[in-house]
């Protein structure tokens, strides 16, 4: 019986990374697997790196929390440094080429560690609204946890009310997720 | 304005805090009354969403000494009152918990356990076992449920309400701060239409008819002049509290018949445990599961004859000892080794379990 | 953690009236400075703050070195000093 | 035996048969009880009032009338009360405690009660000192006055001066409360303030108060001489009694 | 690397290996201990003074300052600063918490410290909620305003008026006390009044207490311009910033 | 007026309440705060009395949370601070003992146990073992002796303060009603004359220089961010503890090496009990008694031993197994059988006591 | 325990202006009615009261059934009924 | 080994049966013997039968309270319903004749049962004042528990600043211990 996947995302207060593991999650549990997502939280309201600690499978899953992730995003400086002790050897590390950290600063024993320009595309391509849209593609991308479609129905779910008042918004999301797919695939 | 309230049944993928509000809507409960503290805030936070809508109640106090007695009140006023409650705030809970098990007042309490002593962690930990079991200045004439999963958290607060109310010792719904703040699916339920009877509520005070002319007064005091009189009335309540132990005691069970080592855990790491230990059998490795759900009473006679049966036992939890201190005086007598895998306050995964496992066997 | 969290890198302006520094190492970036300037010519800069945030700066040559925005920043992330060296 | 013909002056809602009461000889908390037994007679609501005693010598109070009652914690009778009353607000619910209990260990309970404007009525018995534990200082305890933890007479230089609790729930109360301090020298008095306060209660204005200053011959260790001058001389000089806040809208009420 | 010519405008007493410090964006209690800070600075009593911050956002100034600092329970600060000040009165003890911790778990501290009058100095950040725990209703949270407890805004009928600390506090302390309401967007007054709260406790004259209305943009949920109008507009409009008790004796002090 | 220290032996008949004030001056405790609850109170009483004359410091608080943290208070100071107390008041000690552990804090709590739970008795019991030994939501990370004497009221008492600041657990002495109240002679002591060390206390905060010119900070905080951190600190304090345990336990024993049964109590349960034994053993009776002078740590090599060699032990306490449930943990894997004899709040005589051996052999 | 604790025995005394009640059974002796009686016409009876110290008369011909003893007594041991009827 | 003999005494709250207990107990002290004295107490101040326990022997004291008493005094009609339960077959039971109390309510298992006619003789003999002391020689004459000499040594430490100003107080007790002790003597 295949154990879950084990997914790390991390990053900035602003930086959404909370709703991505949600969306996900929630995803996931529309096709009927068995999902568990916690949070990070402690005394600080801000300020602290947010970490997502996200399994998703195929039967109830065991302890909320994990050692090593199966892929662990880090989407900022302090995010690298917050996240590295969840990347072990059997890890896929993927961390947002902006972030200046000294490569010895990054994980070593990952299986493979992928730097994307994710908040460069955002700016330059999308918007940064949806910086944390483009992540959650990446994630598909690089790990087929739930397919596109359920994951647009997801996003349609929470952002649906605002797609009513502007169309628009639902395409750019869209184009979002799938830009952060290639990026991954590229990558890995 | 009312709406109708939980009917048929529901799968939902939501956070433990969210879950334990619907669970007291559905039990029927009244009112609730608490003060915030992490881990357990987001109970409050939905219920009091919930609450006026299906007009129950909801007052915040000014600390859990008063959420405690507060609580206390609602139940003598003849209502399902509930409180939830962490760390700290489960250590001041103490006080009004031992006035109602001298009272025997059936409150209920959801306890959200994080990192101790004092303040801790807001985040998790198993370490309010003794506490919820045998706080206060008794002898820990209580109920404490240990849930694992959100279907549980589920299933064990409504049940908590008819325990209560049944036996009438306080009773505990005790979870964490990872159950509090994960999601995950479960389905919530009336538990009307599935059957389950709501044991009623009945006041305590203000009943019907005047005081010494319809009715003797209810009055109800903690204090005695004398040692002779707390003496009978507590051995009473000592009595019922064992003649119902045994029909109050849960526990689950993975295969302890043929194990040579079975890995005892409760609560959330209780999930780590059983599925290291599938995965060890599925492996052939001769290991099994035990989990009281019941810590107070505990399951002892399923306890022993897992004792008779297994050479080693691994205590598994995430706090330093806790669990091990009641399964040794249950276990008194038995032979069988009692391994630890201690861990207060910081989680355990099943690979650690396994990991354990494999160097013990 | 690096130590830029101790020493920190001051970015500094020229204004007609004096100099205004910002340490990016501080600035949080919660706006209290820019809605207070009297000027109101405090706007986000392309430096992140320690959040990742953007950090301020001062729109060129409008800043009188009023002191305000350093006045009301809670967390220390602006100096501004007057040309005749009063400290706001 | 047959009943004798000739009565005790007691109150309908006392409860005969646990009388004589277990107060001390003299003690002040009689004369209070005796004054609220006929408010409740006065206002026929015996069938509807919850009373709440206090940890404190009104422990002793626990069946002291024939109405039902709940003996508390120390300093906890605030709580209790409150959670019946947001439960059943339709009954009528009277928490009875010592300053001790009121203003020390219950402080936070009293002072939120107040602020969240409970649809209470407190009684608090000022007898200047802890009764029931033999007779140690309380926030109420006069400059100089000698207790058991103040053996040299109570110093306001390192302990302060005694709390004026009517005053300070005056203060943070909004209109449709009512403070009062009352004496049990001055039993009418007494029980026209608790048929306003349970008044004030019935008809849901606000928070009700109401401080007793009574004697307590036994940790005073006063002569009856004694003890009238303390209660009426001594301790009026420092706690001015009198109503200190009347709802506005309420019209006057007979005792 | 060489330490840069300009630094940071901070109090000689705060500690830089520590900033940025741990609290939000915008957050008012950074703007409070700054003016603190500047107190100590101004009265030169670093070496002597004790801070003591309560569990709230308060803890996270646990390592705030270059003084000695006690990191207490919630709504504990109060005693746990009277027991040091009691053992030794040379120490300048002061008492940092929030207005949950202050008017609801530890009103009984509060008060009875008042009462006593502890020669300390108790500052208190009014937010107007529990911002630690995640913007629950506090005993100052205004009416109709929303918490994650009043989701439908604070019904003073349910829960009665907000909490006017100071002017409890002004109302049960004597002569000796100082008593204050300051605001974080008035920095420079607010540093005056610490110091002035201070310079009552080195004189020994009696109680000192400090309300400071202050900001958490993180539970309000506003962006720059709200958080001040909230502070600024509605805020003030219920509770009133300025002194409120001086004590007699009192020269005046420049800041 | 500073009267002389006490000086000398003085051969004395009092209350138990009056020896613990005679022995915090003899400790040189430097300050008592305190809040009254029966029957504790005399050492306040005494302690008003005496602190003036020796210019010791007093402050009676507005509860017992005050009481222990303004406790605490005086001993970051760098006081010799103690206070005392009971029942309801113990419960509510907890949560400022909690954070005494969570901080390494040596403060020395009196406790004059009384019937429970709740408001229970102002008289007796031994009751309050459990909430003493593990209270609040941490590890039982502290000292409790238990005496049965006058005398060892004083010498432990003294020993308190060092045991505290020697090793920074918060230390009690778990006393009750009976000790407290009743009168019986000892001799009262100054300890340095006897040529015993006293642990000097240490400031933490408050030493001499500029924070952060001079020296560090003194900066002390019981909260963490992160599991890990919890744990880290956690693991170091229980290490801390277990290294020391050994050295800190004792206990009382007789007759144990020959004995068939062992008659086990503590405190002044323990004087019944061992009247009982000597009798029935002066009558040829193979009985044995043993007592755990420290509740926490156990003397469990000590018990191990008795529990070896012993057929049965006889657990004799004023409470409804709070001393068996120790017990039993200590002696886990042992077959040794053990039998009850719990009196919840009530008094146990001699005659009781030896009527059950008795019935047993 | 015995029953008079619930059925009360009077001793009555007339009295010019109306007739004087003592509940010994209730009397626990404490005087405070001794000192408030306007006429200082109670004293110490022979009868003992409920916890064996005396119980309190009037002495003969002084008192003018006011009541005010009545109105003090905190166990409501004397009740005093004057002639016209009018209740203390 | 001599058991300590075991006494109780009770009576109203004015009746000083406390103070009797106590100096019987430092009159054994300061005979060097061992003494335990312990008084009844509970949440009432007043109103509550007086209670006190008092053992008295050679060597170390076990329990501080007893089921059975050697001797039990009953002051007043409410003392003996509140402390029949000591009585047991070997105990003597003395009560003070005054007490009306109907024969078949007086313990029935005792050793002996003595009323004595103590309150009347010190009000008509003595004074009121010092019925205590009366009662402590009776204690004294029935028990010889301690010797009278030291008894009388007893009493002077506590009262001896009074006997100081009124040296015929001095006489009154005298004379009530020994009238007490012939008292008990002539009944037992
Ligand atoms: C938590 C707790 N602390 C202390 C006590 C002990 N205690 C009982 S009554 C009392 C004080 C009573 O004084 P007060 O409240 O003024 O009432 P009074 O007896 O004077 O009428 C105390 C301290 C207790 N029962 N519970
Ligand atoms: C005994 C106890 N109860 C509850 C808590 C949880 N808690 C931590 S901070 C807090 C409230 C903080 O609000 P406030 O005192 O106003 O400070 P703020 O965070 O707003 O500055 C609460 C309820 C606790 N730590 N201890
Ligand atoms: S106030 Fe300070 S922290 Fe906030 S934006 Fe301005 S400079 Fe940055
Ligand atoms: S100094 Fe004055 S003008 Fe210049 S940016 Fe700051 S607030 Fe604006
Ligand atoms: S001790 Fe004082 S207050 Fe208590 S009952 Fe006796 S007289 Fe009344
Ligand atoms: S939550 Fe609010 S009070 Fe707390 S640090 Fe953030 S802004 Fe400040
Ligand atoms: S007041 Fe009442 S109890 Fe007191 S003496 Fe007079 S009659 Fe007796
Ligand atoms: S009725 Fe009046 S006059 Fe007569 S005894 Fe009573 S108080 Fe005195
Ligand atoms: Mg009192
Ligand atoms: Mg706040």
């Amino acid at each position: 019986m295949a154990k879950p996947l084990k997914i790390v995302i991390a990053g900035e207060g602003g930086q959404g990374v909370q709703a991505v593991a949600e969306i996900l999650a929630e995803a996931a549990y529309e096709e009927g697997r068995q999902a568990l997502y916690i949070p990070n939280f402690g005394v600080e309201q801000r300020g602290g790196v947010s970490v997502a600690f996200l399994q998703i499978g195929d039967r109830p899953i065991g302890a909320p929390k994990f050692e090593k992730g199966d892929i662990v995003i880090a989407l900022s400086r302090r995010a690298i440094y917050r996240t590295r002790q969840y990347v072990g050897p059997n890890t896929i590390f993927v961390y947002d080429a902006s972030a200046e950290v000294p490569p010895e600063d990054l994980p070593r024993e990952a299986k493979k560690i992928v730097g994307i320009p994710a908040i460069e595309i955002t700016k330059r391509e999308l918007h940064p609204r949806v910086f944390n849209v483009m992540i959650m593609g990446a994630v598909i991308g690089v790990t087929g946890v739930v397919s596109p479609e359920d994951a647009k129905k997801a996003i349609e779910m929470r952002l649906g009310y605002k797609f009513a008042k502007d169309p628009k918004l639902r395409e750019l999301n869209y184009r979002a997720m799938e830009r952060g797919m290639e990026l991954a695939g590229a990558a890995v | 304005m009312t709406e109708a309230p939980l009917t048929g049944e529901k799968r939902v993928f939501m956070t433990g805090n969210e879950v334990v509000a619907w669970a007291a809507l559905a039990a029927q409960a009244d009112i609730m009354y608490g003060y915030p503290i992490t881990p357990q805030n987001e109970i409050m936070h939905y219920w009091t969403r919930l609450a006026p809508k299906h007009n129950r109640g909801f007052l915040q106090t000014e600390d859990e000494l008063s959420a405690g007695f507060t609580t206390i009140g609602g139940v003598m006023a003849g209502k399902k009152a509930f409180t939830a409650t962490a760390g700290p705030g489960n250590v001041l809970m103490q006080e009004p918990m031992s006035m109602a098990e001298a009272m025997r007042l059936p409150v209920v309490v959801i306890v959200m356990q994080r990192g101790g002593p004092s303040t801790g962690t807001v985040i998790y930990s198993q370490q309010e076992v003794m506490m919820t079991a045998f706080g206060g200045n008794g002898e820990g004439l209580r109920v404490v449920y240990s849930t694992a999963t959100h279907q549980e958290l589920f299933d064990y607060t409504v049940k908590a309400f008819n325990t209560a109310w049944r036996y009438r010792f306080p009773t505990f719904v005790l979870a964490d701060g990872y159950q509090g703040k994960m999601r995950e699916p479960l389905t919530i339920y009336n538990p009307v239409e599935r059957g389950m009877e709501l044991v009623p509520p009945e006041p305590y005070v203000g009943r019907p008819g005047t005081p010494g002319v319809d009715r003797p007064p209810g009055q109800f005091r903690n204090t005695y002049n004398v040692e002779e009189e707390l003496y009978e009335v507590l051995s009473a309540y000592i009595r019922d509290w064992e003649q119902v132990a045994g029909e109050i005691a849960e526990h689950d069970a993975l295969g302890v018949e043929d194990a040579r080592l079975v890995v005892v855990a409760h609560g959330v790491v209780a999930r780590a445990a059983k599925q290291a230990v599938e995965e060890l059998r599925a492996q052939g490795v001769p290991v099994g599961y035990f989990r009281p759900i019941t810590l107070r009473p505990l399951p002892t006679a399923a306890l022993q004859e897992v004792a008779r049966r297994a050479e080693k036992l691994l205590v598994v939890e995430s706090a330093y000892g806790q669990l091990a201190r009641l399964l040794r005086e249950a276990l008194y007598g038995f032979t069988v080794e009692m391994l630890p895998l201690f861990k207060p306050g910081v989680g355990v995964t099943p690979e650690e379990v396994a990991t354990r496992v494999r160097e013990i066997v | 953690m690096p130590e830029e969290y101790f020493n920190f890198e001051p970015r500094t302006t020229e204004v007609p009236k004096g100099v205004f520094t910002v340490f990016p190492g501080l600035c949080k970036g919660c706006g209290l400075c820019i809605e207070k300037c009297p000027k109101k010519c405090l706007k986000w800069s392309e430096t992140l703050g320690v959040y990742g945030t953007p950090a301020v700066e001062p729109v060129d040559g409008i800043c009188i070195a009023c002191g305000v925005c350093e006045g009301v920043c809670p967390d220390c992330a602006i100096r501004v000093i007057r040309k005749r060296g009063k400290d706001g | 035996m047959a009943m004798p013909l000739v009565q005790p002056p007691m109150p309908n809602s006392w409860r005969r048969d646990t009388k004589p009461h277990k107060f001390c000889p003299g003690c002040g908390h009689g004369i209070a009880l005796r004054a609220l037994g006929y408010a409740i007679d006065d206002l026929g609501i015996q069938d509807r009032v919850v009373f709440g005693c206090d940890i404190g010598c009104s422990l002793l109070a626990w069946d002291f009338f024939n109405v039902d009652t709940v003996q508390t914690h120390h300093g906890r009778t605030t709580p209790v009360m409150t959670g019946i009353k947001r439960a059943r607000p339709e009954l009528i619910c009277i928490a009875y405690m010592g300053d001790g209990g009121g203003y020390a260990i219950g402080a936070q309970h009293l002072v939120n009660a107040a602020m969240r404007d409970e649809k209470l009525t407190v009684i608090l018995i000022n007898n200047t000192q802890y009764a029931m534990t033999g007779g140690q200082m309380a926030p109420t305890t006069l400059p100089g006055q000698k207790t058991e933890t103040t053996p040299y007479g109570r110093d306001p230089e390192l302990t302060g001066m005694p709390m004026r609790g009517p005053e300070m729930v005056a203060a943070i109360t909004e209109e449709g409360a009512y403070v009062a301090r009352g004496t049990v020298s001055k039993a009418r008095q007494l029980r026209r303030m608790f048929i306003r306060a349970l008044q004030n209660q019935i008809e849901g204005r606000g928070f009700s108060f109401v401080e007793v200053l009574s004697t307590c011959p036994t940790n005073w260790r006063t002569n009856a001489e004694e003890t009238w001058r303390f209660l009426e001389i001594e301790m009026p000089k420092y706690f001015h009694i009198g109503e200190i806040k009347i709802p506005v809208t309420e019209g006057d009420v007979d005792g």
